[in-house]
């Protein structure tokens, strides 16, 4: 299998703590990988790096064989990587339809386009596009909606299918179930089990909870202290010795 | 290098105006996340403390001057204060020329009654309202303070001298190892600026070291979680103001011998003093009365004849000119804290 | 159907009124006969009061509108008649102007030159104002003064000091009573150096603005024709409040004379901190240091306390002086309001009674015939002596008042005193002066509107 | 008057696309075709009271005025472009209609006295100065970008009034003088040069007098109404665009559009640009109608003035900050015109003693006195309608029409 997201030596202390020291991924293209680790092992900081808000001091990422550093966000979710929030980030003043339709533009018209004077709702094909997704996720009676007034699971909902909306090569999820309750955990597993199956989108899933990560990984990568620990399939993972002994202190998981 | 000393000398004193109104400012939006455009008038409120407490010690009677006219001819009357009747002619002179200083004890409890009733009639209404209408609303208020001075002292600037006492000139110079007369500078001047000083070093240390500044502090970095812990953060934000207007205030009353206090103060001082805040960095007090003191001094030393006449204009725009060099280099101003404002 | 430029508010308001409702629509038949803007119809004449109202010279405004009310009353023959019966002039008989009851309107400049020609277009398209008159600062007045050169109604200048008014700003429209830079400068010099000597080295404090400009160069050109030199100037901006950085330099500047070329606010703080830094007692090149102001106002001299005490300056028109004129002004003003007029309030008042005089002696409202009944008119008095409207750049020439901070002030109205009158000759300049705009001034062409 | 916030219950597609013209929906051109018909008939809507009466001291319809109504009008909704829609707090925009009106003030005195190119330089370089300031002070946001903008205005100011002098005219501004003469008009020798539109002067009126009323129809007002008109089009439409519903993202989060693929900075300079544009037409335009310019135009009270004309109405609502702008140029020419002496004509009917007392309370409120009103109308507003006038207009018409308005929610 191909990798579409190469990850190679990768550096980044703040001041005196190493946050990544010498990371070293592969994410293979049409699979679930699952990076986990305790508290503090320098996942959010690898999907930093990933997503351009952070510059490794050394190392090199690769996307579809593109570097990716020094790339602001913006230019990065135009090569196709897409990010879910740990606590969805979604247009909370606008409405469902026009947080949809937001990153349908972005797709179609690049970073910044100048329509200043066509209405929203005359891009028809736009509309259509924001409505399949919308029904695809079960929200399409509730696109006139303002986002800020609905539950945190549609939130999640919404801001999943925001990214999913832009058929990306890559969708990096940040604990896509954290704090949520146990039904809402159930059906957001289900979502994206859902999503990998019909769409066949890459995911890179940065999570907590061992139940999502083995119900939906294909592969999963273990970090400890900034620095890859085992990658193996699931089923090499659950046993792993290594990885008991990151996750000790921690342990009811 | 005399020069430079006595324009240090003026900037540490306009520098402590700005720091007083920008430390009170800073407190009311770091504690209670109000935009408070009411603040120039609360310094002019404390300048005309002074005002009218020198008004209230002249409160005379006629007294008709016999084979004396007046303009129009009429019998001739002169005005004898009330206070020359009370402590004899002498005493009561010095009583009003010491009017000024003892406007700071009348204005206190003014300023701090001032203070509890805006927060507790209007500004408490809009801590959840949008920065825009908090704007508004104090902007209205400070426009409504502004005409109520001008409806009873008109709008000419209005003659408050220091103590005769205190008006006289230091020779600073001497102090400094130079000769007589090198460095003369007016007393009343660094009188303001000492009691600046104490101001500011009061206020940090009641922050300090009191256990309600302990809160307020821990308020001013996370409101929620101090909310949290059952204590009721609201009550002691109240007293945060009373304590702002009183800073603004006392700052006021000190400042009227050096600029005559008209009604038009308040909004004179209300762009700079956010200007100062806003260099100083949002939510920091030892940004603010640094910035205040640093605006002050290079204000000072933009107005020399020799830097004017090599940049024409130059005295008209520096503080902004450093204001933009300041935000561009450090996003957050002097010591801005993350968050506050910035969206 | 009338198209005009300016509307003729007036005579429908006034006249037109009882006929107008006979057609419906009437189209309003341009007064064809008058030809000139907001020609009044036969039983009022509008005039526009626009003055400070907000804004640091507030109080200023509100002394012109007192005199204006005054000068309302006497011209419709209310009260004692003031100075109508001291004034050389007879053709006015307290009937109002030309049998018609004067009527005003006020507005709020704001010493802005926007709102300013806003309240005057108010007073002219909505009121029907023939003729507007006042304000407090030169700004104001050049802008307001070009605007009724456009719209076809008279200017009559109120408090404005500045050269440009009736230097290369001035207007066929236009006229000034008060004194002007230039007459500072060429009153002030000849006291300057009888009370301080020839051996002197001025040092200018000057407003960042135009009015600051002018005085500046009046008072350098007349100082140094006396044989003082001026060793600096400095600007500082019109928001300054605090002018101790700029004053601090001054004594240590080899400077002996400090010369504050401010007015309002700015000349009461700057000698506020003047007086803080000793300049008062300080000793310089072996004389006393002195301080000049060459715009007094009284506001100013109450403002700045007993710091004006000694101080000279000059002064458009003081209360104290003794002519008839100024006395039964004093007088009418005193009684109705309870304490003596400024010059603000003279000057005002006094340009209502010569417009008023001129419209009658003219017969006519028409800007042109005003504008030509005033110039080159010569009158007496109005509290200023023997008084010419020049006719090349209509200005008032007349004799300028030195005066001094009083020792002894007997009430706060009381702090000035007269020290010198100069006569008229020695501020006469040609009307090509260099500071009055050169050769390229004019007055252009008067406008009667419509 | 209803107006439709940015809430999206009126953005639903069915209802956009349907029944309007222009390219609006059906809400939309109904909402300017009323605005429409009150810019046009202005003359007799603003002046409701016979001339003479005591009454007609309220009567706004005079040339000035209009021209104000509508020039502030373009100036607030150009503001609310950028401060509605992206929730960026300008604070020095005064500077741009300031550059603007000194841009056509120099066109008129060089070039042509024609309006037209005047107010199309005024456009071009205050777009082009918001370009710069725009490009420097949007490195920040919060109070920071506030600052910075007001620091660019302020040192506009400054130098206008003091360094600038020779450019600007310093104090006494620039007017058209005698000595002008623009080198595509043909002035006489001597004569002072009007401000045309191909030869038709700005102050042009045609009066009617119907009974005791009469009503002034001003060439001046009409062609900076149209300029308004357009100005107000063009803004529903940005509302309504692509582009505004990325500036309403900008303002709701900045983080999600930067993991959108998208730039909200640059969608916030554009809408920066645009509305110092907007401040720049309204800037040439106030030089087309009145001939002249001063540096208190750029003063940050005059910023200040936007900000609150724009609140006041109702920011981030189509037809808020063109109210606001109204009543704040009515409050400061018709308040401050009415003195005692029109006081004690009103009340002339009470019995003597009554009718001075109220005459002495009415006058706190007007007169010299009439900013004591404009901060207590402030206050009101903002403590009692949140949304700005438009919730007040909200409100009223949703008690005439007895419907739950559920989706009218506070503009802000």
């Amino acid at each position: 299998m191909t990798s579409i997201l190469s990850v190679k030596g990768v550096n980044k202390r703040f001041g005196g703590l190493q946050a990544l020291g010498d990371v070293n991924l592969d994410v293979a293209e049409n699979s679930c990988h699952a990076i986990i680790g305790p508290n503090g092992a320098g996942k959010s900081t690898l999907l930093n790096v990933l997503v351009g808000k952070l510059i490794p001091d050394s190392g090199s990422v690769v996307f579809d064989g593109q570097s990716v550093l020094g790339r602001q966000p913006h230019e990065i979710n135009q090569m196709g990587i897409s990010r879910v929030f740990q606590t969805p980030e979604i247009f909370a003043d606008l409405s469902v339809m026009e947080n949809m339709l937001i990153p349908c533009f972005a797709k179609r018209d690049g970073a910044f386009k100048m329509k200043a004077i066509g209405a929203v709702f005359g891009e028809k094909d736009m509309v259509q596009k924001a409505k399949e997704m919308l029904s695809e996720v079960g929200m399409l009676e509730k696109r006139d909606m303002i986002a800020s007034s609905m539950s945190r699971g549609d939130k999640r909902r919404l801001e999943m299918a925001m990214c999913l909306v832009q058929d990306p090569r890559l969708l990096l999820l940040d604990e896509p179930t954290a704090g949520m309750a146990r039904a809402d955990t159930e059906n957001t597993i289900e979502l994206l089990k859902t999503i990998r199956k019909e769409r066949g989108i890459t995911m890179a899933i940065i999570e907590h909870d061992m139940n999502v990560v083995f119900s939906l990984a294909e592969r999963i990568t273990v970090l400890a202290q900034g620095t890859p620990l085992v990658e193996d399939i699931p089923d090499n993972i659950k046993g792993h010795p290594k990885v008991r002994e990151a996750y000790l202190g921690e342990a009811q998981v | 290098m005399d020069q430079i000393i006595v324009q240090i000398l003026n900037g540490l004193d306009k520098g402590s105006a700005y720091a007083l109104i920008a430390l009170g400012l800073t407190l009311i939006f770091g504690t209670l996340g109000v935009v408070n455009f009411a603040h120039g008038a609360l310094f002019m409120m404390g300048a005309f403390c002074a005002v009218v407490l020198s008004r209230i010690l002249n409160l005379s009677h006629e007294v008709t001057v016999p084979g004396e006219t007046d303009f129009l001819g009429n019998p001739a009357t002169k005005d004898v204060p009330y206070v020359y009747d009370w402590f004899g002619e002498a005493a009561g002179a010095s009583i009003i020329d010491w009017a000024v200083p003892l406007a700071i004890l009348f204005s206190i409890p003014i300023m701090v009654a001032l203070g509890f009733a805006m927060e507790r009639g209007l500004i408490k209404h809009f801590y959840k309202r949008p920065h825009a209408d908090q704007i508004l609303v104090t902007f209205g208020l400070a426009i409504v303070l502004g005409e109520v001075i001008k409806y009873y002292f008109g709008a000419n600037p209005i003659q408050t001298p220091a103590p005769e006492a205190l008006s006289g000139r230091v020779d600073f110079g001497v102090w400094l190892g130079y000769g007589p007369n090198a460095i003369v500078y007016p007393m009343w001047r660094l009188v303001y600026f000492f009691f600046s000083a104490a101001i500011i070093a009061g206020v940090f240390a009641f922050l300090q070291f009191t256990t309600f500044g302990m809160v307020v502090r821990a308020g001013m970095a996370d409101r929620e979680t101090v909310g949290l812990l059952g204590i009721d953060i609201d009550k002691r934000f109240t007293f945060m103001f009373g304590l702002a207007a009183a800073v603004a205030g006392l700052a006021g009353v000190m400042y009227a011998p050096i600029v005559s206090p008209a009604y038009t103060m308040g909004m004179d001082w209300l762009v700079l003093s956010f200007v100062v805040v806003v260099v100083g960095g949002m939510g920091s007090l030892p940004g603010a009365v640094l910035a205040g003191f640093m605006l002050g001094i290079i204000e000072s030393f933009a107005s020399l004849p020799a830097v004017v006449d090599l940049l024409p204009g130059i005295n008209q725009i520096i503080i902004y000119l450093v204001a933009i060099a300041i935000l561009l280099t450090r996003p957050r101003g002097l010591m801005g804290r993350k968050g506050v404002m910035e969206d | 159907m009338s198209k005009s430029n300016f509307t003729r508010r007036g005579v429908i308001k006034t006249g037109a009124l009882g006929a107008g409702a006979l057609a419906l629509p009437q189209y309003l038949r341009a007064d064809g006969h008058a030809g000139f803007t907001n020609a009044p119809g036969d039983s009022e004449v509008v005039l526009g009061f626009n003055v400070p109202q907000t804004g640091p010279y507030a109080d200023e405004g509100a002394d012109e509108l007192r005199a204006y009310e005054l000068a309302v009353e006497h011209l419709n023959g209310g009260g004692d008649g003031g100075m109508l019966n001291t004034f050389s002039s007879k053709v006015l008989d307290g009937t109002g102007i030309l049998g018609r009851e004067v009527k005003y309107v006020t507005g709020d400049t704001q010493t802005k030159s926007d709102a300013a020609r806003a309240s005057a277009r108010s007073m002219i398209e909505k009121d029907g104002a023939i003729m507007i008159t006042g304000g407090s600062s030169s700004g104001v007045a050049v802008a307001v003064q070009a605007l009724c050169q456009e719209a076809g109604v008279i200017f009559m200048a109120g408090l404005t000091h500045s050269n440009d008014t009736t230097g290369k700003d001035r207007k066929a429209n236009g006229f000034r009573h008060f004194f002007n830079s230039y007459m500072t400068g060429a009153a002030l010099a000849p006291v300057l150096a009888a009370q301080y000597g020839t051996d002197r080295k001025a040092y200018h404090l000057t407003a960042d603005y135009n009015w600051g400009y002018t005085t500046e160069e009046a008072i350098r050109a007349s100082t140094e024709a006396i044989g003082w030199e001026t060793v600096n100037s400095v600007k500082t901006p019109l928001t300054q409040t605090d002018f101790s950085s700029y004053v601090a330099p001054v004594l240590n500047s080899g400077a002996d004379v400090l010369v504050l070329n401010h007015y309002g606010g700015n000349m009461i703080n700057s000698l506020t901190s003047a007086v803080q830094f000793g300049l008062r007692e300080a000793q310089a090149n072996g004389q006393n240091f002195e301080i000049v102001v060459p715009l007094y106002s009284r506001l100013m001299a109450r403002g700045a306390g007993a710091n004006v005490k000694g101080i000279f300056g000059s002064t458009n028109w003081h209360w104290s002086l003794q002519d008839e004129g100024s006395q039964a002004f004093v007088r009418s003003f005193g009684t109705k309001y309870g304490f003596p007029p400024s010059q603000a309030a003279h000057t005002t008042y006094v340009q209502t009674l010569l417009y008023a005089d001129a419209v009658t002696r003219a017969g006519s409202f028409a800007p042109c015939a005003v504008a030509e009944a005033l110039e080159d008119y010569e009158f007496d008095g109005l509290g200023n002596g023997k008084t010419l409207y020049r006719g090349s750049d209509h200005q008032c020439f007349k004799d300028v008042l030195v005066v001094k901070g009083k020792e002894n002030p007997e009430s706060e109205f009381d702090l000035l005193e007269v020290v010198e009158v100069t006569p008229v000759d020695q501020v006469m300049y040609s009307p090509d002066h260099p500071q009055m705009g050169g050769a390229d001034a004019s007055l252009g062409e008067c406008n009667n509107g419509a | 008057m209803t107006d439709q916030t940015t809430q999206p219950s009126v953005t639903s597609p069915a209802r956009a696309s349907k029944g309007g013209m222009f390219g609006l929906s059906s809400k939309d051109t109904t909402l300017l075709l009323v605005v429409f018909a009150m810019v046009v008939l202005a003359p007799f809507i603003l002046n409701p009271f016979p001339e003479g009466s005591g009454l007609a001291q309220f009567n706004a319809g005079y040339p000035d005025l209009m021209q104000r109504f509508v020039i502030f009008g373009i100036f607030a909704i150009g503001f609310n472009i950028l401060f509605g829609l992206t929730g960026y707090l300008s604070f020095g925009h005064a500077a741009f209609l300031g550059v603007g009106s000194y841009a056509a003030m120099w066109s008129m005195k060089l070039f042509t006295l024609n309006v037209i190119p005047g107010i199309l330089f005024a456009v071009i370089v205050a777009g082009l100065f918001a370009a710069a300031v725009g490009f420097i002070s949007l490195r920040r946001s919060g109070i920071y970008f506030s600052i910075l903008t007001l620091a660019f205005a302020q040192m506009s100011y400054a130098l206008a009034y003091s360094v600038l002098t020779p450019l600007t005219g310093g104090e006494t501004g620039l007017q058209i003088k005698n000595t002008d003469n623009p080198i595509l008009s043909n002035i006489p020798e001597g004569e002072i040069g009007r401000a045309n539109l191909f030869g038709a002067q700005m102050g042009n009126s045609y009066e009617m007098a119907v009974g005791n009323w009469l009503f002034t129809f001003n060439l001046g007002y009409y062609i900076a109404a149209a300029f308004m008109l357009v100005a107000f089009y063009l803004s529903i439409r940005i509302f309504r665009s692509p582009f505004g519903m990325m500036l309403r993202a900008v303002k709701s989060n900045q983080q999600r559009m930067n993991y959108t693929g998208l730039t909200p900075k640059t969608y916030t300079l554009y809408a920066f640009i645009i509305s110092g544009m907007y401040a720049g037409l309204a800037g040439g335009l106030m030089v087309a109608m009145d001939t002249q310019v001063g540096p208190e135009r750029m003063f940050w009270t005059a910023s200040g003035e936007v900000v609150i004309m724009t609140i006041l109405g109702g920011a981030g609502t189509l037809i808020g900050p063109v109210l606001g702008a109204g009543s704040i140029k009515y409050m400061e020419n018709i308040l401050s015109k009415i003195n005692k002496d029109v006081l004690h004509q009103w009340f002339a009917f009470l019995p003597d003693g009554l009718e001075d007392a109220v005459v002495v309370f009415a006058d706190i409120f007007v007169g010299k006195q009439w900013h004591f009103t404009l901060g207590i109308v402030f206050m009101l507003v903002v403590i009692f309608l949140p949304g700005g006038l438009v919730e007040g207009a909200q409100r009223i018409t949703a008690r005439f029409s007895r419907k739950k308005s559920s989706n009218n929610t506070p503009a802000e």
